[in-house]
């Protein structure tokens, strides 16, 4: 009986204190035609020797390829110290911290973790996490609809140069409730998202909120500082969506235009979380002091216990729906903890100087790799403007097959702009973190390089009929 | 101490960040940050040794019996961690190929289809991140199934009286009207309650069985039954779900979509308040809304299915995949304990809360529901101790944390008053139950002897109880330079 | 500067409160002629994800082999809870506990080390730990020369069916100080020890101690009852060197004989140490209450404190060599903790029945694994005796040259018995751990099949001369 | 309480053994053994909720400052426990071939390179498990030495009287006599009594340099030339290498043989008494006599190199490698220093205890070399708090930690009365060195008003003082099935 530590002896005396005859008789207030027999589709147990062999095996099937994929989630150094104390015990098997005073460890790294956020953003109050960037963002959207006095609108302006996957999540949660997504789409030349634009978008419509993305999808720079004053001319909340180790070089939320993001949320996988296939990630949200009281999610706070010693504890609980129930902020309930747990740990690792080496070396790294494979005939930049981090570029072939061809040589190229953007032809969006080495680098430049030959050396034998 | 109060100005863990990076010289100036970002500037050691310090002031589960009712705390077998962090599955990218996943994608549909056999369901998808999540993809399911058969006029989503506070919320966000419908006295649904209540308007009933005040409900039939003619559909709350694992299955109750918590159910960490994963089993009329992405399998190769491929889903809950790290996390889990594993399960957290239940009783604290076998957990209701003695609930929660145990769940379910809500779970010894019942005896001695002392308790934590009310009041949410005025105590 | 926290402000303040200028001055006590520069030949620092992207790619090139070699070290499951906790920084980086009120989790462990080993080997004290199983039996032969008092003999009589290493390490760490080591042969049919064999090589001397191992080195269980009484009939102690697994299922070196082995000592590296190219290991020893002050190494005991509360303690430190100096039992120091941490959560884990499934998983695959092999032509049992949990084997071509070709298909074949003991011809030993499964253990005995089969051809245009 | 008191019999682990091995029926009856051994039956849970709380009563690094004189408690640095942990690098045989070792085998040579470099010497040697091994390889070198030149008359090592105990017993091991040197009233050797005591008899001497008494020997070239010319061989006890690393090396001093501490100077985990490394420089004259095995480079090729390829040598020290492990996460910790980190080793450990003898000195504790530069340590003797108020050095340790400090080394050197030896190391931050200063003064204080404080003391750790008489009396060495006489109390 794996992980059940009952012996005979324990299992006799304990029945015999119940007073039943057999454990079966526990069950009697089920409905006997409910009960099932065994499970026949679920195979035996395995000893934790077996399981490990197989899950070896599956691990290194996976493979290792070289990643040169951002588009959301991002492959950087993670400090050994981080997941070696995030992973121990005490953090990792404990609880909500509901009960305070035996969850002092806990509620400091969520105070700690809200402090480091309210200073990356620029910001008043953080909360102390959500299930990732996308959903953080769609609670954003409820958050400033909920927030705005000022209009009546259920009206959101989202940027067409906003990550696909956050605008179709953002669509699922928050339509229900009624909200309408307005897209507004992006200069093709520059790739960036203009008040032009966003004003003949809206018309005279009143808007709760604008979302603004810096850097954007394409990791193309946005005029942020002109989009939130205009913005905030029209009445509307802007929802900053940034990247946490971005922000150790670009202008924080708090400071944009002339008073400065009202909410911003975003992924905080870049500080600490392995990939992993996709999670478990954080989404990270944070807001003026104003608007605190619309923050969903837990929230630590700090103050005194009976002796006058300050401590920690969850605060604000009767925003949420354990208290409110029906009527609270959002449901959320069971966050993202340990993750918040290890990107405190990062943080403070790292520091801003160390987040700002970072920060400077992908970027440097993205450069570098979009020059190398902008050598090769037909990529070329896909936009003019300054870029942070990720860079668009224009192929001459097939996206989806040069992907597939780097792919086969163990090299994950970048993100296919050319589903979710087929106005931008064959397109594609490269990053690379300061762990890609330059040979790396060369070594994804030389096969690109020789599969574009070979795509094009094909067709000649086809084309040259006129 | 803060790790900001350790922070000095040019310190520095030299180690973890590039040598020698390229000045960002091109970006614009006037789109960079005008002052560095105030984080800590510590020395690896001293994060180190902080965080370490930091995680000794926590009860967690690796240290202490931690009773908590409705969260199902059990023990996280350490292989489950060290297998889901091998380096294949951390390093690979969520938007990598299919043929750069079979690993993973492997243990995923595994995972999906052993879920399904568990709850009698036709379909699974695992991508809810947590179980308020999986409550919306589910009650989002059941406003798509509505919708689809033009049924628009079913807006009202009940909601039992004793159901978590996220069923409501969860309902709310799918844009519905929630109805209360009342627990009767025996712990079971109030039958006619449910009878007045459903109608035309009803999209469906959310329901937990057992249910959060420790019984299963006996007129789970006749419930659904009621329900499916009023033509609403039947929800499932998994978050007890460790107490019928193996023993009888959501989708033969007459449920129509269930979430699980896996990091209740399939022992994943509970992380300090998270991560969990809440997948969602639907039955299969409402099997082409489930969220996405699902896993497929055609014989040959596994392969994500995302919103082109599913177009009558409900969409995406997050960015990429759900709580994949976690996810794995289970099926290490599910399958070291197997088929009869499984059962095992249900088997000793029952026995654990009725042995319990037995031993308190017998000791003359008074059971919520007497009559009733306790599921895997059991409310205890302090209610006389609370007037006879003036002490409540959470003076004897407090008392317990100085006992080296954590307290059971208190002031839940509402409708209960002056409750304890205690699940031991299936891995806690008969010594360790006997040990807790040794507490609270003496703790109600104290009670009688020297109340004052269980009002001031804890007295032996790294803090006395804290002021809950000054937290929400002066609202002091992060540290920010020069706002120290609340300090530790030197030693 | 990695590690070092001193800040530009920090170093003024202290050089002023020193009383001097600079660092450097802090040396001027060094005579000038012997200060260096810099150290040229050490490569410049590297950042964590610099040198973390260097083992990942050693740890790769040493690959993953399917082994086969027992031969002392053994590729045993380590259940993952066991270094997820010997890990945690608290036992990790505390010192030897000195302190022990501050060290009461290292001083119980080590209690409780002790007391899981007396009740494995059936014998009444153990230490806690030595560096390995080789330089425990060394220390055992040193500490039943001194104990011994019923002879005056140096002489130690030493089984050649004792592995190598052990009998080379023990004869450089004691011969200095007078010790003959007197090798006793086995019987070639048998691959056992005799009595008679003894009798033969001792003639009339004395001996001290008398050293007998279970199983012995080629895996043939040795009747040490016999052996036992034999010594002690002489007057010598018998020293036991036995595999921690194997005492699961075998008798106790305690029981052995009238009145048992005196001394027991071996390898814990079976218990929850990784091979890890042969260390850190932990070597245990044990032995009868009579003899404790004679054993040497660190030795936990309980005791109670000021308030009559029980607590742990370093007992017996006047044997050691920080408070005994020239007149130790030994000059250890440093010892093994951090494993013996290991091994005592494993035992923990397993418990005696966890072990004994362990050892009869060992041993059934072992044997398996020989029934196939000797399919192959020329294959065969070396000895005709029980063997435990390894085999010997003769091969019909050059062990060496065999294993070669096994390992150049990532099969690690065995451990080489014909340079060691030339008189066995070429012989080979085998070890299939419970870890091994039938398809590893089939895909071996394929690729020695078609490879013998190879030799063998090869052998044939070339000898049909006569 | 101990892990044996939460057994019972038949409860067991069982997803960690095989779970249906066949039965060994064929081990002969009379060699198996009679009854199960007595060890602790318990769930997985139980073993890993005992051992993370037994962790929890452990001071460490981790977890606080932990200034012990000559020890060179400084950070562990994380990532060389999980890089060395790599599954690569465990689960290689040490009898694997070469071609099945180039990566572990590669980081070794490139660790006894730049040991050497480091030292001075001529050729390193990596076998040596820890300190002491290190010690009894040395001198067993100088043995060999002397024996191949038919130099039979050596038979003395001299040992100041401040040696760490290891270095006679080492000396005796090797089968040498021990002579004494006396330490001068300045803290270097007494040259004097060098000369005198130096002769034909003189096989060599082990020096530490710095000296345990926290000073660099000024006349380290004039004791090298007395024991040279008398035709002895001079060894560096390597155990304060932290205080020189890249401003002087043994081996310019004139040293012929070294031991290293990768656990002190090359910060591998002490991991509560080892394990440790130890390996041994040597100059060329010593070179044949190296510990096996070494690790050889071609241009091509890395190989083991074992006794049939180095006739000379003085053998092996342990069965297989030595602590493969540990060197291994010693060389990623050099690789992460580099050149100008290794310097700044010395510089920050130097500053780091002049500025702490500085600041005792200044609040009236007495130094015992009050002239002299600390090196990376250095001596306060507590004679005169003694005779004034009572109370002696170890009351004084005690109650540091109380204060959150672990104490400094007692007791040591013999030859300083009322000695702590005070190691701050390079990592500790000015903030904790002002913290522990605070700290003696306090007790200081508390010494004058209430001198029973102290002899009490500790009090705030899992156990008031232990009697170590008692222990030493009753030799209480392990649990025997119902021996529980001595046991925990609840709570």
């Amino acid at each position: 009986m794996p992980f059940v530590p009952h012996t005979d002896d324990d299992i006799a005396a304990m029945l015999a204190t119940i007073g039943v005859d057999a454990i079966d008789d526990l069950f009697d207030e089920i409905p006997a035609e409910l009960r099932i027999g065994e499970l026949a589709a679920i195979p035996a147990g395995m000893a934790e020797m077996d399981i490990a062999r197989l899950m070896h095996a599956r691990a290194h099937a996976d493979g290792q390829p070289v990643c040169f994929i951002g588009a959301g989630a991002y492959d950087h150094h993670i400090p050994a110290a981080v997941w070696q104390i995030a992973a121990r015990g005490e953090f990792y098997s404990a609880y909500t911290p509901y009960q305070a005073e035996a969850s002092q460890g806990t509620l400091q790294v969520l105070y700690e973790f809200q402090s480091m956020m309210t200073a990356l953003t620029g910001l008043d109050v953080s909360n102390a996490s959500l299930y990732d960037g996308a959903s953080a963002l769609a609670e954003a959207v409820l958050m400033a609809v909920r927030a705005n006095r000022k209009t009546n609108s259920t009206k959101v302006l989202v940027p067409r140069a906003l990550h696909p996957a956050y605008r179709r999540t953002v669509r699922g949660i928050v339509e229900a409730q009624g909200i309408a997504l307005v897209e507004a789409s992006f200069d093709h030349a520059s790739g960036q998202t203009t008040v032009e634009q966003l004003e003949a978008i809206a018309g005279g419509d009143e808007f709760a909120a604008v979302i603004v993305n810096q850097p954007n999808f394409f990791g193309v720079l946005e005029a942020v500082d002109a989009l939130t004053d205009w913005a905030h001319a029209r009445n509307a909340l802007v929802i900053a969506v940034v990247n946490p180790i971005a922000l150790a070089l670009l202008s924080p939320p708090g400071d944009w235009g002339c008073t400065g993001a009202d909410i911003a949320c975003g992924e905080a996988q870049p500080l600490g979380m392995p990939l992993s296939s996709g999670g478990p990630y954080a989404g990270f949200l944070c807001c003026k002091q104003e608007f605190v009281r619309q923050l969903p999610g837990r929230i630590a706070g700090r103050t005194l216990d009976l002796d006058g010693k300050p401590g920690f504890t969850l605060t604000l609980q009767a925003r949420e729906q354990h208290i409110r129930r029906g009527k609270a902020t959002s449901n959320i309930c069971t966050n993202q903890g340990l993750l918040v747990t290890a990107a405190t740990i990062h943080l403070a690792i790292l520091g801003a100087e160390g987040l700002e080496r970072v920060a400077a070396a992908c970027h440097a790294n993205t450069r570098r790799l979009a020059e190398m494979l902008c050598e090769i005939p037909g990529v070329a930049p896909l936009f003019d403007r300054p870029i942070f981090h990720e860079q668009a570029l224009r192929l001459p072939a097939t996206t989806a097959d040069l992907l597939r061809s780097l792919a086969a040589h163990n090299v994950l190229g970048g993100f296919d702009l050319s589903l979710d953007y087929p106005e931008l032809g064959q397109a594609l969006l490269i990053c690379a973190t300061e762990l890609r080495t330059e040979e790396e680098m060369r070594g994804y430049a030389n096969k690109l390089a020789r599969i574009v030959a070979t795509r094009t050396q094909a067709k000649c034998p086809v084309e040259p009929k006129f | 101490m803060l790790i900001h109060d350790q922070s000095r100005p040019g310190r520095r863990a030299t180690a973890q960040a590039p040598l020698n990076p390229p000045a960002p010289s091109d970006l614009p100036a006037g789109l960079r940050r005008r002052a560095r970002p105030n984080l800590p500037e510590v020395s690896e050691m001293q994060a180190v040794r902080h965080y370490t310090r930091l995680s000794q002031k926590n009860f967690s589960i690796d240290t202490q019996f931690y009773p908590l009712g409705s969260c199902t705390m059990k023990y996280n077998p350490r292989a489950c961690h060290s297998l889901a962090s091998l380096p294949g599955f951390l390093a690979r990218h969520p938007l990598a190929p299919d043929s750069h996943g079979q690993g993973v994608l492997a243990c995923l549909h595994e995972l999906q289809d052993m879920l399904k056999e568990i709850t009698g369901m036709h379909a699974v998808s695992l991508a809810p991140s947590a179980g308020a999540q999986g409550e919306f993809a589910g009650v989002a399911m059941i406003r798509a199934y509505h919708r689809a058969r033009g049924d628009h006029a079913r807006t009202e989503i009940l909601v039992p009286d004793a159901a978590h506070g996220t069923n409501p919320a969860s309902a709310v966000m799918c844009g519905f009207k929630v109805r209360e419908i009342p627990t009767g006295a025996d712990g079971d649904v109030d039958l006619a309650a449910l009878n007045d209540a459903v109608g035309p308007q009803t999209a469906g009933i959310m329901l937990t069985n057992p249910s959060t005040v420790g019984v299963f409900d006996r007129n789970i039939q006749a419930i659904a039954r009621t329900v499916h003619a009023a033509g609403g559909l039947l929800y499932y709350d998994g978050a007890n779900l460790n107490a019928i694992l193996g023993k009888v299955r959501p989708g033969d109750m007459g449920f129509d979509v269930i979430h699980m918590n896996l990091h209740k159910t399939f022992s994943t960490p509970h992380g300090g308040g998270g991560p969990g994963a809440g997948p969602v089993g639907v039955s299969q009329r409402l099997e082409p809304y489930l969220p996405v992405p699902l896993v497929d399998f055609d014989g040959d190769d596994y392969r994500w299915l995302a919103e082109d491929e599913r177009p009558d889903s409900i969409g995406r809950l997050t960015a990429f995949g759900g709580n994949t790290g976690i996810l794995l996390r289970a099926y290490v889990y599910a399958r070291m304990l197997g088929r009869e594993g499984m059962g095992r399960v249900a088997d000793f957290a029952t026995l654990n809360a009725n042995y319990l239940m037995a031993r308190l009783k017998s000791a003359g604290f008074t059971a919520a529901y007497p009559k009733r076998r306790a599921s895997h957990e059991f409310i205890v209701t302090l209610k006389r101790e609370s007037k006879e003695l003036g002490v409540n609930a959470m003076d004897f929660a407090k008392r317990l944390l100085d006992y080296g145990y954590h307290a059971p769940t208190t002031y839940f379910p509402l409708l209960v008053p002056e409750c304890l809500l205690i699940e031991p779970t299936e891995t806690e010894t008969k010594e360790e139950l006997d040990g807790f019942v040794k507490a609270m005896i003496a703790i109600r001695r104290e009670a009688v002897e020297d109340p004052e002392k269980l009002k001031g308790a804890p007295y032996t934590l790294p803090v006395r109880r804290l002021d809950d009310v000054r937290a929400a009041r002066l609202l002091d949410l992060a540290w920010k330079p020069g706002s120290n005025e609340v300090q530790d105590g030197q030693q």
